[in-house]
């Protein structure tokens, strides 16, 4: 099974090599890639109409407890057949839609890793595997959406795609990292069995939350909808399979496969049924306003897709075969009246609504598969459309909460998105024919066939719906409900009240296809509400959070070295200052102390006074000779404090430094005044606020004892062990002589460092 | 013994090291604090060692101190030198009771080469103009 | 006798930088020299990481003075790991500069202070003592100074000042919480110390100790507000240099961190909440860093930042879990940023610029490298199963149960934030045409006009750290068997401080 | 006299720290040497400090046979002493380059970089 | 600078610097000196000589280019840092003796050889440093 | 009184005394040379402090100091004035 | 090579005086680290004649501590006084001295004399500026040193 899961990475991959197949007339035999799939994953609908559970499980990564363990029941066998499905044809349509483009193989090899992730998403029955599929069609989708890739509207719309749907990623990932801490696997059978405890933790509400906010970013549910419409620059067959048929159903998907685990609160239900409810009737309204075909079909989509969410929200048994009957309708009817619409456009090189009519003339095959798809649209019997609209209704009566207010929005809903598909699938072809689209013909069979078999499945299906309900959508749904009711579904119930409900939406549907009309100014009408738009707020967010970021980053990155080190000042007084406050206690035991003699007081006060000057004196020269003076009084300190090494080490190493000074100084101007009056004030209270720090922190160490163990072992072994006596040597090229080697060469590379910055640019300027 | 001839030694040596200190701070000019630099300190210091050396009366430690009085002995004048001769070109004044100055003009203001005045009147004068 | 093996890679860096001198003005033979170094280098830290495996924690007692009288050399499982990841950018990061780096900079030493600079991680990496561990701190900022001001253009130079005086800044804490660790302990070894802490009857002082070098450490791994010094200089230096740089310099910083916290301040409440303050703070302010960068190699400074975020709060969180999730984290980190910057370098050599604003076509152009570098840029965004990805399990997870919500939210905005700035880039630098000003340079040897093996010595070192890191993504099973087996061997300072002090 | 010198070290801490914070180049390298004193000053102050006993064996003893002040702490401030002098001699030349490059000691003329180029 | 005086003081300093900076290199085991500050000493020599002479006759004197001075320094203090790993398989740094005792010296043991790459270390890093600038001042 | 006494009490204190003079002089310059001036001869009494240092702790090894002072500070002073004249002579 | 030799001695001597240490194997230490040094900075200018002098220069110090002294006292009374006395001005000196080291040598002594101090030498080497406390009277000012310091110096360097 891993294979065929990975067979269209396998194919992207190959592409690398050859790409001249693909793109050449052989193009259409990639098609043979998803049919393979079809066909391999066809040959598990027996056993799981039986009933059975077909599982597959590769070790990868067992100290993470992710595996690539795959799951065949109902709900992700009817997402495989789905995706290989359309995918099959939609690889066909687009040997031909894109013939010859220059990219083809790339397109091809994102189509491919794009069906391969959304096989692993449906199939994963890991939590991070799942998230790992997730995540990839959420990059493959990027690069699609981004293909045109020459225009900036398609980079924006793929930036913003890949922005909605990757944090929504994060939060599927945050998500799945709990629920696999809660039910210690990541394994959703698994995480099923638990789904008591999972309910009950303290986290349940953050999971669904997290959950939530994954699904609804994915499938485009409001108010995260807004990337959809925009990821219709992507070339029609990607919005066919992509952003109609499979993809923006994962977040569907999640939702149907997580509502055994997280499902039947009420949190759980009202949330998605607000959700669905507002989506379906927000982009239902929206696409009264539209007048571009694709832009009909992505508040379509999203309406449809709202009303997934919304049928899950409800939650029963019939609800979860009403959503899971109406994803294989959506699938079908629009990835055909999306083709439909890629043949119009391709042909006519429009999409606008206002401009088309009559092509029945010379696309007739293709009129009749919209006129189809179209009534598989609006539920029109004898479709599987029918059938979908049927259940839907018996959801929402039966529903336990509001089922009258739920019918109602539904018959709205409905009665839209039969209107628009209408719209699409018939008013082009209706009306008579324009002079410049008299030349119009049939295209290659490679476009018009494959919306033609999807629409006739669609009938073929609405007529037979046992074929998906018994095998795919019962089971899946038991699964899901944890029920083994048994359930038929059937395309005739009678005139019982569903069929009226039916008949009302039909007939508002009718009534709005022919009182509506489609034109430029409703565009320019909802156009001046934009602002209000969950794009726009989101937009308005993203550039604030721009702003604060420049604002921030220039407030502390502001080039300033000054402004770092006064930073860093302060970093370290307030978190010193801070404990030094905890406790301020300082005992310091005077008799230990050193006695103060006359000589030390003057060494003191001279290094003070010396430091004051080398401080103030406005000449940078008498600062280098006040250095000197410090540096001497640092010599005798070290002399009467017992380290004769240190005081000639600090002498010879300050003599050389006044030496560098020196011999660099005299090239340098005088030292100039630079600094503002309130910045000098500020500096020295900070500096000596910290200097006072550091004080207080001496005494406060000197008032611990002290330990000696390490010095006595020097004492002691120092010319026994080491043959040395002067102990501080000994240290320095014994005891810890690896500290000197390392030492020496840091004075090395600063030699080489001082050569090169002094050598290195004479040089170059040398070869002008 | 050794004790007052070490404190005699010591007290010179102080007396001639306060003399340089407080000259440094009384004379009027920088040639003059030079002079009193170079010289009592010296002295001064040569004797604290001296007494040093008398103190420890080792003989490793006697010609290391008389290492070092040599060469302190050999380097102060050179100092001096340097000094004086840079404060001169640096343009410190002379003591407003100085009397004669040879050296005025004498330095060549970019080289620094200083010439002995010897050669030709011209030349010397050409110098004067110039300062 | 066989312990000696840890100390190997410290030989034989010091031992090339030697001989790398002697042939001062020789650059071919420089060259070769630097590349059998860096192999022999990597095969020797193999060999230890593979030693240590096998054979437990490590001590080395130079001097053969006993602990704690002399410096200790501790190969435990997280410096092995460390010294190969060291082994293996450097090796990379010397194949690209052969090519990369211009002449003049090679005649003036620069492979030489390289291998100090490798000479010094691998020195820090490896030490048991506090005081030298300052010392190799040095030599690595002296070495990093070096490379980034020789050859001083202005830029340069204003990022060597700034470079250096914060790093000054740092090394100056450092050397103060070292004097008060000594006045504490009255040692430096860092075992000893972890023993001798614990008798010390004030906590404040603990603390103060421990915030002090927490401020010293964080310096060098830019931790906000101490991470000034990082953007304001990566971006100047050749490219080799700053790969070296973002996959290393910092890292040594979170390597010192993790040491510090696990060995002589574990379970220290104070410096646990604070690391989580301040990891939540660096992520943000990486993140907004990165997000108004139009210069690619500023864009990856400042996801230096965020990231190193990440890692410190996964410190703070302070258990098995989350430092395994750290340790996963840094591996990845090292061996991706390394490769960013040589990317950086790429980019560079075929525009001119690294300005977002003023490339594009690169996808057009160069589709093979193209794809090259997708991987990289999606194994810094963690995209699954890249490397990336995997510690995010463990991080999110461990701060979720140990309610750090702050961190929690911080890791995603910083991951959101890293693949928003990623897919910015590519749709900028890759996607869009080519702008029409083009600001290369009049003796500019672009990349098209550079001989064959010069392209591969280019792209071979990127394609070896892709590998690697898909390596690490697709095996990440071995990486987190590994992380976890280092973290439950840290966790517990007993192990190291036996292994030391031989009870 | 361990009271004063904690003083005067808080003060080398406060007047380099000060130094580093004023505009030029030449005060901030001034101010890296005052606090370089400063911390070993610091080092030998916690290392605790002791009268006229350095830590020198005498010729005619095998190990110490008086109190002598603590050698660790001043091989320490060696090795810093020598660390510093490297770091100090490539900044001042550094100081010199820049100079050279830009004609100015103001370290305000070195902010363009961080702006967003 | 061109000074009579000082030049003729050079000439005398110095060989008598170098030679104290010898003594200052061997005694430091046992007295106050040692590598660095006789390195230190060697530099301030030739520093001198410059001051005094210009540097390019100060360079002219010198036989060992400065610059190959630290790298052999290098070598000798590392060589004498492995050796015991080299020929004893003990760990680096270990000291190695040669029994006997000398004038000013002391034991001769490694870490004599150590210090005495410390001093050429010192003494070449610091003649680099300073001919460096004053060639580029 | 005896020998160390002496020194400690009347013979530092003075030594110390003549340093703050210097010290004074420093201070004001005027010129730069004064400074130097006042810089070298703080370095020359500094050697005899340590001299009679060295006598009162009985450590002969401390005079090496004053030895390595006496060779070294002559440098810097060396070091001044070529930085005086050289300032001079490119104005 | 005779003078280099020489030098190698007198360095060698040094270096037991520094040592203290009059053993065999250290004067045999000393000249080979003599030996080295005179290696290390090869043929010197001037070294040769460094050689000749050395000793001679060595006993002048006794004079030059005489010397000393005098100036000192001199010195201590001006600093003591109250009033300032001194009518210091700058007189030029024409040398008989040829040698550099001989220049330097009476250079170096008058530095350490009563109340003067030498400021350059000219570059010809002919004549040298003295900065002296008190000018009476110029021409026995110059009268004093050529005949006191010069006439001594050439006496013991010729
Ligand atoms: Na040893
Ligand atoms: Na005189």
């Amino acid at each position: 099974m891993l294979l065929f899961v990975c067979l269209g990475f396998i194919f992207s991959f190959s592409i690398l090599f050859l790409h001249k197949i693909v793109k050449g007339k052989l193009a259409w035999l990639s098609a043979l890639v998803p049919l393979s799939i079809f066909i391999y994953f066809a040959k598990f609908l027996k056993r799981v109409s039986d009933g059975e559970v077909i599982r597959s499980s590769y070790n990868w990564i067992p100290s993470f407890g992710v595996n690539l363990d795959f799951v065949v029941d109902g709900l992700s066998l009817l997402f495989v057949l789905m995706i290989s499905g359309i995918g099959t044809l939609v690889f066909w349509y687009t040997s031909s839609y894109l013939k010859g483009h220059q990219y083809l193989d790339r397109f091809y090899a994102y189509l491919g890793i794009f069906m391969s992730a959304m096989l692993g998403l449906v199939l994963s029955d890991n939590l991070i595997t799942l998230f790992l599929f997730w995540e990839l069609t959420s990059i493959s989708s990027f690069f699609l959406i981004g293909f045109n890739n020459e225009s900036s509207s398609s980079r924006k719309s793929a930036l913003l795609a890949l922005g909605i749907t990757g944090i929504g990623g994060l939060f599927l990932l945050g998500a799945a990292v709990i629920l696999g801490d809660i039910s210690s696997s990541y394994s959703i059978a698994e995480i099923m069995q638990q789904s008591n405890e999972v309910v009950m933790s303290s986290s349940y509400i953050f999971i669904t939350i997290l959950v939530f906010l994954a699904a609804f970013t994915k499938s485009a549910q409001f108010p995260f909808h807004f990337w959809l419409p925009g990821a219709m620059k992507a070339p029609t067959p990607v919005s066919t399979y992509l952003h109609s048929a499979t993809m923006v159903k994962a977040g569907i998907y999640l939702i149907l496969r997580f509502s055994p685990i997280l499902g039947d609160t009420y949190f759980w239900n009202t949330t998605l049924m607000i959700v669905g409810a507002i989506t379906m009737l927000y982009t239902a309204f929206h696409m009264l306003f539209r007048t571009d075909l694709k832009a009909i079909l992505a508040y379509s989509t999203i309406c449809a897709l709202g009303i997934m969410t919304f049928l899950t929200g409800i939650g029963t048994y019939e609800a979860l075969i009403a959503a899971m009957v109406f994803i294989v309708v959506h699938a079908l009817y629009k990835a055909s009246l999306f083709l439909i619409t890629g043949i119009i456009d391709h042909k006519t090189g429009t999409r606008d609504i206002t401009k088309l009519s009559g092509l029945r003339q010379g696309l007739m095959p293709v009129a009749i598969a919209g006129f189809v798809a179209a009534s598989i649209s609006g539920g029109i019997i004898p479709t599987l459309g029918f059938v979908g609209k049927d259940l839907i209704y018996e959801s929402t009566l039966h529903s336990e909460y509001y089922p009258y207010v739920l019918t109602g929005i539904s018959i709205l809903t409905n009665a839209l998105l039969f209107y628009g598909g209408f719209l699409v699938g018939v008013k082009p072809f209706l009306g008579p024919k324009k002079e410049e689209y008299s030349k119009i013909h049939l295209p290659s069979i490679r476009m018009w066939l494959p919306p033609a078999i999807m629409v006739t499945l669609g009938v073929v299906f609405g007529l037979a719906p046992h074929l998906i309900g018994d095998t795919l959508v019962v089971p899946g749904s038991k699964i899901l409900s944890k029920t083994s009711e048994a359930f038929h579904i059937k395309l005739w119930h009678g005139f019982n009240l569903i069929f009226w409900l039916s008949t009302l939406t039909i007939t508002v549907g009718t009534v709005l296809y022919f009182v509506l009309k489609p034109s430029h100014a409703l565009v320019k009408t909802i156009e001046k509400l934009e602002y209000i738009s969950p794009k726009s707020i989101v937009e308005k967010l993203s550039l604030l959070y721009k702003i604060v970021s420049k604002y921030w980053t220039m407030l502390f990155q502001n080039g300033y070295l000054r402004h770092y080190v006064a930073t860093y000042v302060t970093f370290i007084i307030i978190l010193v200052g801070f404990l030094l406050y905890q406790d301020p206690r300082i005992v310091i035991d005077y008799n230990s102390l050193a006695d103060l003699t006359v000589y030390e007081i003057t060494i003191i006060i001279i290094m003070f006074l010396s430091t004051l000057f080398t401080v103030f004196t406005p000449s940078r020269l008498a600062a280098v000779a006040s250095m000197g003076i410090i540096g001497f009084a640092f010599c005798l300190l070290y002399l009467f404090y017992s380290a004769p090494d240190l005081a000639m080490t600090q002498f010879s190493v300050d003599t050389l430094t006044v030496i560098l000074f020196v011999l660099v100084l005299y090239r340098l101007p005088k030292y100039l005044r630079f600094s503002k009056n309130y910045l000098r004030i500020e500096h020295g209270i900070l500096s000596s606020i910290f200097g006072t720090m550091i004080t207080l922190l001496i005494l406060k160490v000197l008032s611990q004892p002290k330990k000696t163990e390490i010095s006595d072992f020097y004492a002691e072994n120092s010319y026994v062990l080491a043959k040395g006596k002067n102990v501080v040597n000994v240290i320095l090229v014994d005891f810890r002589g690896t500290d000197t080697l390392i030492e020496i060469t840091v004075l090395i590379v600063a030699a080489i460092g001082v050569f090169g910055l002094l050598k290195l640019r004479l040089k170059a300027r040398d070869k002008k | 013994m050794t004790d007052i001839i070490i404190i005699i030694v010591s007290i010179l040596g102080t007396i001639f090291a306060m003399l340089a200190a407080i000259g440094l701070i009384r004379m009027p000019d920088t040639y003059l604090r030079i002079s009193v630099n170079t010289k009592a300190a010296t002295l001064g210091v040569g004797l604290l060692l001296a007494a040093a050396a008398i103190y420890f009366g080792d003989i490793a430690i006697s010609s290391r101190v008389l290492a070092i009085i040599i060469f302190i002995f050999l380097t102060a004048p050179i100092g001096g030198h340097l000094l004086g001769r840079t404060g001169y070109i640096s343009g410190n004044e002379l003591y407003e009771k100085t009397k004669i100055d040879d050296l005025k003009g004498k330095y060549n203001k970019k080289t620094h080469e200083l010439s002995s005045g010897e050669e030709s009147e011209d030349s010397d004068g050409e110098d004067k103009k110039h300062s | 006798m066989t312990e000696n093996i840890i100390t190997y890679p410290l030989v034989v860096h010091l031992f090339f930088s030697i001989v790398l001198m002697f042939f001062w003005q020789k650059i071919k033979v420089q060259k070769i020299l630097t590349i059998v170094g860096n192999f022999i280098a990597l095969g020797v830290a193999i060999a230890v990481f593979i030693h240590i495996w096998s054979n437990g924690t490590q001590v080395v007692n130079a001097g053969n003075w006993d602990a704690p009288f002399g410096i200790v050399f501790v190969g435990d499982m997280l410096s092995a790991t460390l010294l190969l990841l060291t082994a293996v950018s450097g090796l990379a990061v010397s194949i690209f500069s052969i090519v990369s780096v211009i002449n003049a900079r090679l005649r003036f030493g620069f492979f030489s202070v390289y291998h100090f600079l490798l000479l010094g991680l691998n020195g820090a990496f490896l030490t048991g003592d506090i005081f030298n561990l300052y010392v190799w701190f040095e030599i690595i900022i002296i070495s990093s100074f070096v490379l980034i001001s020789i050859g001083g253009e202005k830029n340069q130079l204003e990022g060597a000042i700034k470079y250096f005086t914060l790093n000054f800044f740092g090394s100056l804490i450092f050397l103060t919480a070292l004097g008060v660790i000594y006045g504490l302990t009255g040692s430096l070894n860092m075992a000893d110390i972890a023993n001798k802490i614990k008798l010390i009857d004030s906590q404040v002082l603990i603390d103060i100790s421990a915030v002090l070098f927490l401020t010293a450490f964080s310096i060098k791994s830019a931790v906000f507000p101490l991470n000034f010094w990082l953007p304001a200089s990566y971006h100047t230096p050749p490219s080799a240099v700053s790969a070296i740089f973002s996959g290393l310099l910092t890292k040594v910083g979170v390597y010192a961190l993790i040491r510090m916290m696990t060995l002589i301040f574990p379970q220290d409440e104070f410096l646990m909440n604070l690391l989580i303050v301040l990891s939540v703070l660096t992520i943000i302010s990486g993140s907004f860093g990165a997000i108004i960068q139009n210069n690619i190699r500023k864009v990856f400074s400042y996801l230096i930042i965020c990231h190193i975020g990440f890692m410190i709060g996964g410190l703070g969180v302070f258990n098995v879990l989350a430092i395994s999730g750290v340790l996963f984290y840094l591996i990845h980190d090292i061996i991706v940023k390394t490769n960013l910057f040589l990317i950086g370098g790429v980019i560079y050599r075929i525009k001119g610029t690294t300005n977002m604003k003023k490339i594009g076509d690169l996808y057009h152009s160069f589709p093979k490298l193209s794809l090259l570098i997708i991987i990289v840029l999606f194994s810094l965004v963690g995209v699954p199963p890249l490397s990336g990805f995997w510690p995010k399990i463990s991080l999110f997870l461990s701060s979720y149960n140990n309610e750090n919500y702050w961190y929690f939210g911080a890791l995603i905005l910083g991951s959101f934030i890293t693949l928003v700035v990623v897919a910015k880039i590519w749709s900028e630098a890759f996607w869009k045409k080519q702008p029409e000003f083009s600001i290369r340079k009049k003796k500019f040897i672009s990349f098209g006009q550079l001989y064959t093996l010069q392209k591969w010595q280019f792209i071979t070192p990127i394609a070896i750290l892709a590998i690697i890191s898909l390596y690490i993504g697709f095996g990440a099973d071995h990486i987190q068997t590994l992380s976890l087996k280092i973290a439950e061997d840290i966790i517990d300072p007993q192990n190291y401080i036996d292994a030391v002090l031989k009870p | 006299m361990e009271i004063l010198l904690a003083i005067m070290t808080g003060i080398l801490y406060a007047s380099g720290t000060y130094m580093i914070l004023r505009r030029s180049i030449v005060k901030l390298i001034i101010g890296i040497i005052l606090l370089g004193n400063g911390v070993n000053l610091l080092i030998f102050l916690l290392g605790r400090i002791t009268k006229g006993e350095p830590p020198i064996i005498s010729p005619e003893l095998k190990h110490f046979a008086d109190i002598y002040a603590d050698p660790i702490p001043q091989a320490l401030i060696l090795t810093s002493i020598v660390i510093s002098f490297g770091l100090q001699a490539f900044a001042i030349i550094l100081v010199k380059r820049t100079y050279k490059a830009l004609h100015t000691d103001d370290l305000d003329m070195l902010n363009t970089l961080d702006e967003d180029s | 600078m061109k000074t009579l005086i000082l030049r003729t003081a050079s000439d005398i300093l110095l060989p008598v610097l170098l030679l104290f900076s010898v003594f200052i290199l061997f005694r430091g085991h046992y007295l106050p000196g040692g590598g660095f500050v006789g390195g230190l000493i060697a530099a301030i020599a030739f520093v001198l000589h410059a001051f005094a002479y210009g540097l390019k006759n100060t360079r002219k004197i010198i036989k060992i280019h400065p610059g190959f001075l630290m790298p052999l320094g290098l070598l000798i203090s590392f060589g004498s840092a492995i050796a015991p790993l080299v020929a004893e398989g003990l760990p680096i740094m270990t000291g190695l003796w040669v029994p006997g005792h000398f004038p000013v010296i002391g034991k001769i043991g490694s870490a004599l050889f150590f210090d005495t790459g410390v001093y050429f270390v010192v003494f070449g890093v610091s003649l680099t440093i300073i001919f460096t600038i004053s060639e580029n001042a | 009184m005896n020998l160390y006494d002496f020194l400690y009490y009347v013979i530092l204190p003075l030594l110390s005394l003549a340093m703050v003079f210097v010290f004074i002089r420093f201070v004001k310059g005027p010129s730069i040379v004064d400074r130097v001036i006042a810089l070298d001869l703080i370095v020359t009494i500094g050697i005899g402090i340590i001299s009679i240092y060295s006598i009162i702790n009985n450590q002969p090894n401390f005079l090496d100091i004053a030895l390595i002072l006496a060779l070294i500070a002559f440098l810097g002073t060396v070091a001044f004035t070529y930085y005086l004249e050289k300032r001079d002579k490119d104005d | 090579m005779r003078s280099q030799f020489l030098t190698n001695i007198l360095l060698m001597l040094m270096w037991v005086f520094l040592t203290g240490s009059y053993e065999v194997s250290s004067f045999s230490f000393g000249f080979f680290i003599g030996f080295l040094i005179m290696w290390i900075i090869g043929s010197q200018k001037g070294g040769n004649k460094y050689v000749k002098i050395l000793p001679r220069v060595i006993s002048f110090l006794f004079y030059f501590l005489y010397a000393v002294i005098v100036a000192n006292l001199q010195v201590a009374y001006e600093v003591m006084t109250p009033n300032l006395n001194v009518k210091p001005g700058i007189i030029k000196i024409p040398l008989d001295v040829e040698t550099n080291v001989e220049i330097s040598l009476l250079a170096n002594l008058i530095t350490l004399t009563p109340g003067t101090l030498s400021i350059d030498v000219s570059d010809d080497k002919k004549v040298l500026y003295v900065h002296t406390m008190y000018v009476d009277d110029k021409d026995k000012f110059i009268h004093d040193i050529k005949r006191g310091f010069e006439r001594r110096i050439l006496l013991i360097t010729r």
